[in-house]
């Protein structure tokens, strides 16, 4: 029954004051639910990060081979004509056996010796002729270069092989360890920052295979894709939440960007096959159609986010807009947009990042490939970050496990980064009235 | 538009030596690097087949030999004249942890095991073996869990053709019944958790059997042999999986592997004849060569000779 | 001439239409700013877009034109013996002539005819070029001269504007329709085979999924095989394990960080959480793979259940994880933005912060918690790796989430990447699943469209 | 009586072609009357329910006309209407015909816009943007282009916020947030946001309800002073203030609009007994 | 003067132990008083301006006490510091003892929620919850548990809206939300709120602004009422309003209390020269 009086006696009784009591015990659970719930998810990250970390932090620095290569004029240009054809026809692989054997000179039979030149990467033959046609005046000199070491010795020097096992069951013979492990007394072979990882495009050997062609194609498609996702799915947004009359055409938009989330991002790949390249004729494997897929994918989740940004602005703040003579335009650039950025950021962050590691839809447009070059527009043959991740994770080479990892982690790193840029200005546009 | 550049689709068990072939290709300078994609071998035969023009492949991996009816679609296309290549072999195993006794099955264990019906006491019933002591008693009283791939990919196909086939071959039985039946039961596997569709991914199927000492998986020779330390590759009719064993055919389980080349687009498509000039080379497809360091297993020396002559001279594939 | 550089030209053009039209607009006003219906700068926008917008458009289609056209002309400038040949033939003769004309090696030796082929090709484009140079040029140039002659002090230059950015925003709306319109295409045709193999109402209402029997073409129709019921409960149980992970993880982290913690920490918490949004799906898989299902398994066992070793719990669980932001950071973001005068008015009668939370602002903010719960259902619906890795191939229909089960997407993906030919019933069944999928989460949501109707509530 | 429909949304654009001649037509006529505006049967509707029934109301030129009644009357509602505020309301159905220079402001032709502009309004509940004090007032004048240059613009703040009577108060704290102000502030600067775009007709809705005296008559001079160049509707709850502001007064009660004149024949000689009860009360 | 520090932020106890046990001590002097609550040098900032100065007052039990003072002054930043509402803006930070009975509100024993239940407030600008009327008024007395059953809660919910006028305005919409009602109505609703939960103390910042003559009648009938168990602080502009209402009268003026005593005095004799302009401004 409603009283005339104060509550005072209640307030102060016993039992409001156990009531209180619960209602604080439900404070502090409710409290700690929240602090687990974001310990639990911190904890998730941890360890999915601790395991890529862990398995791919080795992968960083790589060792190499220290060899005192003589650039023989015989071998490399015997008629001493100096042209480049013949320059980078030469057998460029045997400079480097050469130089390997000279350290091991008790080393003579046949399989033996191929064995033991094993060792040597056949990314070096490479490298020694691009510092040949690079500069011609090696020629005829010694010199003390650095080649790649092939990527089962790394994997043994890296303990990632274990060279406790019996002899029979790993890819590395004992003699071949005793060879490396001479080469590590004699300081020739050195361990340092794998530049290779970002200055190399894919490569079937784990020791070559680098990240530069994925992560530029990364950037290409990424950029295709927020330059159509955010300025599209801001003025869809915008459109059907302050302008569209409310009708079945737009409910019918708004159901459909609801239903185009829950599509399997692998459709979304049929329709770029279907549309864009069959079609439309556009290049297969290129960024611009693997960015307009991806854009496709991610235009519901930034719509979506926004619409719920949207909404979340008072109606008095438009009140106030179009009470001076502002345009519904107008209010919406100047007021909502502004007020509502935070969220609609959200959307673009979780979509950019869903777009990032996405693999299912690139598929159907040919972009699961193996593609050395890097590609030098939006046009090029290019793979992305993810898709190197899913091939190298499915490589049998052994050295490819730490790859898959580090491809990783640089993956994240570029996440990181894009999304530091939006979480900044998320910031800046944050305000509670 | 022009194009510069070859391309190739199909198989994923065929990608990594065509790309290994391909990276050596590139590197030597004249041309860019092919393209390789993996889209299994169907949908690269599909695409392949499409037609002749910039925009459809030049040349398709594929882990089984092309069929009759895809030759055809592939000529409904204009897709006329098309040349194989055969790359080599791949051995398809059945590897379990090495932290457990050294497998040795024969086919027909395999094929009890495996199919969902099989021939217990001269009846055709569903399979009940569920310890592989079941099937016989001198195999490990272990639960039969196998990671095999799944209906779609070639591997299962063959594996299926290789080992399904053949294991059921030997029962009287089966073959006493009419023809559509003894198929269904050659060819179905067992669907009640004992064989476990594991996806395409190998690596994660190694992994799996590292953690699972009672499982067996099933994949591509390849994979063993990287994993040699974790692994072990069961006996096969008392033969273990190596690279001997199988480029001698004396492992029952190996497959073929090929690559399809449209004949119309040499010579439009700059490079395609040195490119195939570069994979049928000694140092690719040959004993020692790099696509062996891969896990290729190589075709034998006359067989080699005839391979590239034959390629060379894009000599067109008949059915 | 490249395409960046037309459009440079044109984007200096749009400025300079836009600092005439704007100073023009002064002029016109006679120094009296407020006789303008609109303010300079929309006479500037008014003119830039009458400078750009047809130009733009007489780019856009003649971009689309001028390389079919050229073809054309070179095609039949080619010599009678290689216009007898099949079209398929001159394709590849255009083929080596593009790449001649663009200095690409060729590995045919080059046959006069097609090096004049190739000159012709490359004249005709220079040509093209030009033309379309001038012709942008005179588009824009007239658009100025007419923009120009209409300003005027009683010109509705912000109305026309926005009237332009209107239909823009309009088409930007509609490009979800055509996406929409995209997807039924690319299923339907592939679909409506798959189902004049197998009858739709066996698909839809079949209990066994189990596409192996049809290895072989004998065997394509047996029955039962194809029964999509399994994969559509399979999805279900995914989907639902996942949002009991995510719906209360993301939510109370997101109550959390926006009514609890200080601002220094909601700063890094929230960023940090959407990185579980851009970790790789295989990174997901794997680890439910490898870690989560053992675990899963060994506990359950340790219970005394039978757990299968590739259990939707684990699959599900890890889904969770991965969508765990798309609720934590949208709803942080709505919450956030419900008005401080509520908190103050539930506070002002004694409410705890938890009662004023879900009473007050989770009500206020309820519409926009729902989106972003919405855009995680749908993204556990369509996630497909983790649970090939995680969950696997075996189509049981099973409620049990100790079970293994597999999804549509699962299946179309396999499917699809799968090596088969594709016209049997197997690969066109993935077709089938996409649309079947398709329409059913199109009826979830028109009524989870009602619903949130219903529930939608305006504040201030 | 010439009347039509208005719905509440936007962008659908109301009656017929017909019916906005007609009404022009009907509308000649009015305009002779010296009005600024004009209201002819104005219904609105809140979905189902009605909240004004039918209400006839001369707004002339150049003087302050107070609408007094009570709560839930529909002065706000009636006060929307004149420009058109009501559109943003989903629900809000308007029926009727208002002309603002004879011009029916529910025509097709007419730019709400515009027409805003030209209609300024402040709001019950004072609705500070949450930006700056400064850009709070320079937002109106800046969207209309009303000044040329940074000093003109400081002017036009200034001056606003002089008029407002809250200049003294916020002159050192300009970029300081509006929303960060006290209560009565918060409503003088929304009603130095409004006057700064210099609108011909201003539409106050209880403008003084959070002021005190001192500001309060701040205000009034205001008024007093914009009537002479414009015009002016004004709700109050303080009969005192309808009193000594306004040159015409009209009466609402629920929904309905009971009587209308000149203030002091209002005040010291209502027609309607509702009137006398409403204005005779004891408190004010 | 034993004056201590309170930071904005609620979770952040405040205040040593020391100092909260001096504080007490301190209180128990002035409970003798009979003063309900009690202000002694109560500081305001926020950020680094400076609000409040020192106020002290003295809150008598079951009377009502008006604060007035121009807009701006501070009136309701105090008004905010008696139920610790300011603990919810970041950037406030008060200084100085507040007592309720006796007891320090700022101590660290004391619970805000339980003080808040004690004090109740109704907010300047109203802010009703995005709920239905019902749930509205209900809120309050369903989480401090008041009502045992639906009944009872129907009852305290009828009981309220009559009590703040609004009973026949809504009572066929209770289901309705409440941020549907005009002005006026979310007035009083959130009158109705604070009066539901039937606290000991009731703040009420300018609780009439929006209402209209009736409407005040009813809410000043209501504190009339109220004052004969409960303990009122009002904020108000209107003098003859806090005149008819008050029994005690507080003027600030620019964050300064100028000046305080028994309504009367205050207003037929005001000792501050300042006080004297602000009350007998020509308005009112
Ligand atoms: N959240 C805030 N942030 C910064 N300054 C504030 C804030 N709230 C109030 N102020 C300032 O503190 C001073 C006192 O404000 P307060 O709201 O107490 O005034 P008031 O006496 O209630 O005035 P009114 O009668 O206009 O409501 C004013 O100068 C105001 O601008
Ligand atoms: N958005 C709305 N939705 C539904 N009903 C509304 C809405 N706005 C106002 N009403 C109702 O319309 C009627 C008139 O409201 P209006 O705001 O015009 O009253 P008012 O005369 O301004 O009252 P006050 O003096 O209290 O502000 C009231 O009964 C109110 O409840
Ligand atoms: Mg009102
Ligand atoms: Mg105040
Ligand atoms: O990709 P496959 O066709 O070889 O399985």
């Amino acid at each position: 029954m409603i009283s005339d009086t104060p509550k005072a006696a209640i307030y102060q009784s016993d039992d409001f004051a156990a009531r209180l009591r619960k209602r604080y015990a439900a404070e502090r659970r409710f409290k700690m639910y929240g602090v687990v719930a974001i310990g639990v998810a911190l904890g998730m990250l941890a360890i999915l990060l601790t395991s890529i970390v862990g398995q791919g932090y080795t992968a960083f620095a790589q060792h190499d081979l220290a060899l005192e290569v003589f650039f023989d004029p015989a071998e490399i240009d015997p008629q001493g004509s100096r042209d480049p054809a013949v320059i980078s026809n030469a057998n460029y692989g045997a400079l480097a056996r050469t130089a390997l054997q000279a350290v091991f000179p008790e080393v003579e039979q046949r399989t033996d010796r191929r064995r033991l030149t094993s060792m040597i990467s056949n990314g070096a033959a490479f490298e020694l002729r691009q510092m040949v046609i690079d500069d011609p005046s090696l020629i005829g000199t010694r010199k003390q270069v650095r080649i790649p070491l092939a990527s089962d010795y790394d994997q043994v020097l890296k303990g990632n092989i274990d060279r406790t096992l019996p002899e029979t069951s790993r890819k590395v013979t004992d003699q071949q360890i005793a060879w490396v492990d001479k080469l590590v007394a004699n300081g020739q072979i050195v361990n340092g920052f794998n530049w290779r990882l970002f200055a190399n495009g894919d490569s079937r050997d784990p020791e070559l295979a680098g990240l530069k062609a994925g992560l530029v194609g990364s950037l290409l498609t990424l950029m295709v894709t927020l330059g159509l996702a955010i300025p599209i799915g801001i003025s869809a947004a915008v459109y059907l939440e302050e302008f569209a009359p409310k009708n079945k055409l737009t409910d019918l938009i708004e159901v459909n960007i609801n239903n185009l989330a829950a599509v399997p991002s692998i459709v979304f790949g049929l329709l770029g096959l279907a549309v864009f390249l069959n079609a439309f004729n556009m290049p297969r494997s290129a960024p611009v159609v693997g960015g307009i897929v991806l854009a496709l994918m991610t235009l519901p989740t930034i719509i979506i986010a926004g619409r719920a940004a949207l909404k979340a602005v008072p109606p008095s703040i438009r009140e106030a807009a179009l009470g001076v003579g502002a345009s519904p335009l107008q209010v919406v650039t100047h007021h909502v947009l502004p007020l509502a950025m935070p969220g609609i950021l959200t959307g673009v962050i979780i979509g950019m990042a869903h777009a990032l590691g996405e693999t299912a839809p690139l598929l159907m447009i040919g972009m699961i490939a193996f593609i050395v070059d890097t590609p030098g527009g939006f046009g090029d043959a290019s793979t992305v970050l993810p898709v190197q991740i899913f091939m190298w994770a499915d490589s049998p080479e052994r050295g490819f496990v730490e790859r898959t990892s580090a491809a990783i982690m640089v993956l994240l790193a570029f996440l990181i980064g894009m999304n530091a840029i939006a979480v900044f200005l998320r910031k800046q546009f944050e305000r509670r009235w | 538009q022009g194009r510069d550049q070859i391309r190739v689709v199909g198989s994923s068990t065929v990608f990594p030596f065509t790309s290994a072939v391909a990276e050596t290709f590139g590197r030597m300078g004249k041309f860019k690097t092919p393209v390789v994609e993996s889209t299994g071998t169907g949908g690269g035969i599909k695409q392949f087949c499409a037609g002749v023009g910039v925009q459809h492949p030049d040349l398709t991996n594929a882990s089984r030999r092309i069929k009759k009816s895809e030759l055809e679609g592939c000529a409904a296309n204009g897709v006329t004249t098309v040349s194989e290549l055969e790359v080599g072999f791949d051995g398809i195993v059945i590897a379990n942890s090495k932290s457990t006794a050294h497998a040795d099955f024969t086919i027909k264990q395999i094929f009890q095991a495996l199919a969902k019906q099989v021939v217990v006491n001269g009846q055709v019933v569903p399979n009940p073996h569920k310890t592989w002591k079941d099937i016989d008693p001198s195999l490990p009283a272990a639960e039969i869990e196998v990671l095999g791939p799944p209906p779609t990919s070639g591997t299962r196909d063959a594996f299926v053709e290789l080992v399904m086939d053949v294991g059921c071959a030997q029962f009287p039985e089966i073959k006493a019944l009419p023809a559509d039946q003894q198929k269904a039961v050659c060819n179905q596997i067992r669907e009640d958790g004992a064989f476990i569709e594991a996806g395409e991914n190998d690596n994660l199927i190694v992994q799996k059997l590292v953690a699972n000492k009672d499982a067996f998986g099933i994949f591509g020779y390849s994979f063993l042999d990287q994993n040699m330390d974790k692994l072990q590759g069961a006996k096969m009719n008392g033969v273990a999986p190596d690279l001997d064993t199988i480029a001698s055919a004396k492992y029952p389980v190996a497959r073929s592997m090929y690559v399809y080349v449209k004949n119309q687009h040499v010579d439009v498509i700059p490079g395609i004849r040195e490119f195939l000039a570069e994979y049928t080379s000694e140092k690719a497809f040959g004993e020692e060569g790099y696509l062996e360091a891969k896990g290729l297993i190589p075709l034998p020396k006359d067989k080699r000779e005839k391979v590239r002559t034959s390629i060379l001279n894009l000599t067109p594939v008949t059915m | 001439m490249p395409v960046t550089l037309f459009l440079a030209v044109l984007a200096a053009l749009s400025f300079a239409g836009f600092q005439l039209g704007r100073s023009r607009a002064v002029a016109s006003a006679g120094g009296r700013l407020s006789s303008l219906h609109s303010v300079p700068t929309y006479h500037g926008f008014y003119v830039a877009m009458w400078v750009g917008l047809p130009a733009l458009i007489l780019f856009a289609v003649w971009g689309g034109l001028e390389g079919s056209i050229v073809n054309a002309m070179v095609r039949a400038s080619l010599p009678a013996s290689m216009t007898a040949l099949s079209p398929q033939e001159i394709n590849l003769i255009m083929v080596d002539v593009h790449n001649l004309a663009y200095g690409n090696i060729s590995s045919r030796v080059a046959d006069p005819a097609l090096l004049a082929a190739a000159e012709h090709y490359k004249h005709l484009r220079s040509i093209g070029d030009g033309a379309l140079a001038v012709l942008m040029l005179a588009a824009a140039g007239m658009g100025l001269q007419y923009a120009r002659q209409r300003i005027q002090p009683g010109l509705r230059a912000r109305n026309q504007v926005e009237k332009v950015v209107t239909v823009f925003l309009i088409l930007c709306s509609l490009v979800a329709i055509l996406t929409t319109v995209g997807i039924v295409l690319s299923l339907l045709f592939e679909a409506i085979r798959f189902f004049n193999k197998v009858p739709p109402l066996d698909f839809l209402f079949g209990l066994q999924w189990s596409p192996q029997t049809a290895i072989r073409a004998d065997q394509v129709a047996s029955d039962g095989a194809f029964g999509a019921v399994p994969l559509f409960t399979g999805t279900l149980l995914i989907a639902t394990i996942a949002m009991a992970v995510a719906v209360p993880l993301g939510l109370m982290s997101a109550i959390y960080m926006s009514e609890y913690a200080p601002p220094r920490v909601r700063g890094t918490v929230k960023p940090i959480l959407e990185i579980l949004a851009g970790i790789p799906t295989v990174v997901y898989g794997f680890f439910a793979a490898l870690t989560m299902a053992p675990f899963v398994r060994d506990v359950g066992q340790s219970l005394g259940l039978s757990v299968s070793s590739e259990s939707a719990l684990a699959a599900g669980v890890v889904m969770g994880v991965m969508i765990i932001p798309f609720v934590s950071s949208l709803s942080d973001d709505i919450i956030n933005a419900v008005p401080q005068s509520l908190r103050d008015g539930s506070y002002g009668l004694g409410a705890t912060r938890s009662e004023t939370i879900r009473q007050v602002v989770l009500p206020a903010a309820l519409p926009g918690i729902v989106g972003g719960i919405l855009l995680a259902v749908s993204r556990a619906i369509g996630e497909t790796m983790i649970v090939v890795m995680a969950a696997g191939l075996a189509a049981n229909l099973s409620g049990n989430p100790l079970d293994a089960v597999s999804t549509v997407t699962v299946q179309i993906a396999t499917l699809l990447v799968g090596d088969q030919e594709f016209d049997s019933a197997k690969t066109l069944s993935a077709f089938g699943l996409g649309l079947v999928l398709f329409t059913v989460t199109l009826c979830l949501n028109i009524i989870a469209l009602r619903v949130v109707r219903k529930y939608r509530e305006q504040y201030d | 009586m010439t009347a039509h429909t208005h719905t509440g949304t936007p962008t659908r654009s109301t009656g017929s072609l017909a019916a906005g001649i007609e009404a022009r037509a009907a509308t000649g006529a009015l305009a002779g009357a010296g009005n600024k505006m004009d209201a002819k049967g104005v219904k609105v509707f809140y979905g189902a329910k009605q909240a004004l029934k039918g209400i006839d109301l001369e707004i002339p030129d150049r003087q302050v006309t107070a609408l007094i009644g009570p709560s839930g009357c529909g002065k706000s509602t009636f006060l929307r209407c004149l420009n058109r505020m009501n559109d943003t309301i989903g629900i809000a159905r308007v029926e009727g015909l208002i002309t603002l220079d004879g011009q029916d402001i529910y025509d097709r032709e007419i730019d709400p816009v515009q027409l805003r502009a030209r209609v300024g309004m402040v709001f019950q509940k004072p609705n500070p943007f949450p930006k700056s004090i400064y850009d709070n007032i320079a937002y109106g004048p800046r969207i209309h282009g009303l000044a040329s240059g940074r000093d003109e613009m400081d002017e036009i703040v200034a001056k606003s916020l002089q008029r407002a009577g809250l200049w003294n108060e916020v002159k050192d704290r300009l970029k300081e947030p509006g929303t960060g102000l006290s209560g009565g502030q918060q409503q003088r600067l929304c009603i130095a946001r409004a006057v700064a775009v210099s609108p011909e007709v201003i539409l106050m809705d209880e403008p003084c309800s959070a002021l005190d005296p001192i500001a309060t008559a701040h205000v009034e001079e205001l008024i007093d002073e914009l009537r002479e160049n414009y015009t002016i509707v004004i709700v109050t709850h303080n009969m005192q203030q309808a009193a000594r502001v306004s040159q015409r007064t009209a009466f609402f009660h629920l929904g309905d609009m009971v009587e209308v004149g000149d203030t002091e024949d209002i005040f010291t000689n209502p027609r309607d007994e509702r009137t006398q009860g409403y204005i005779t009360g004891r408190y004010g």
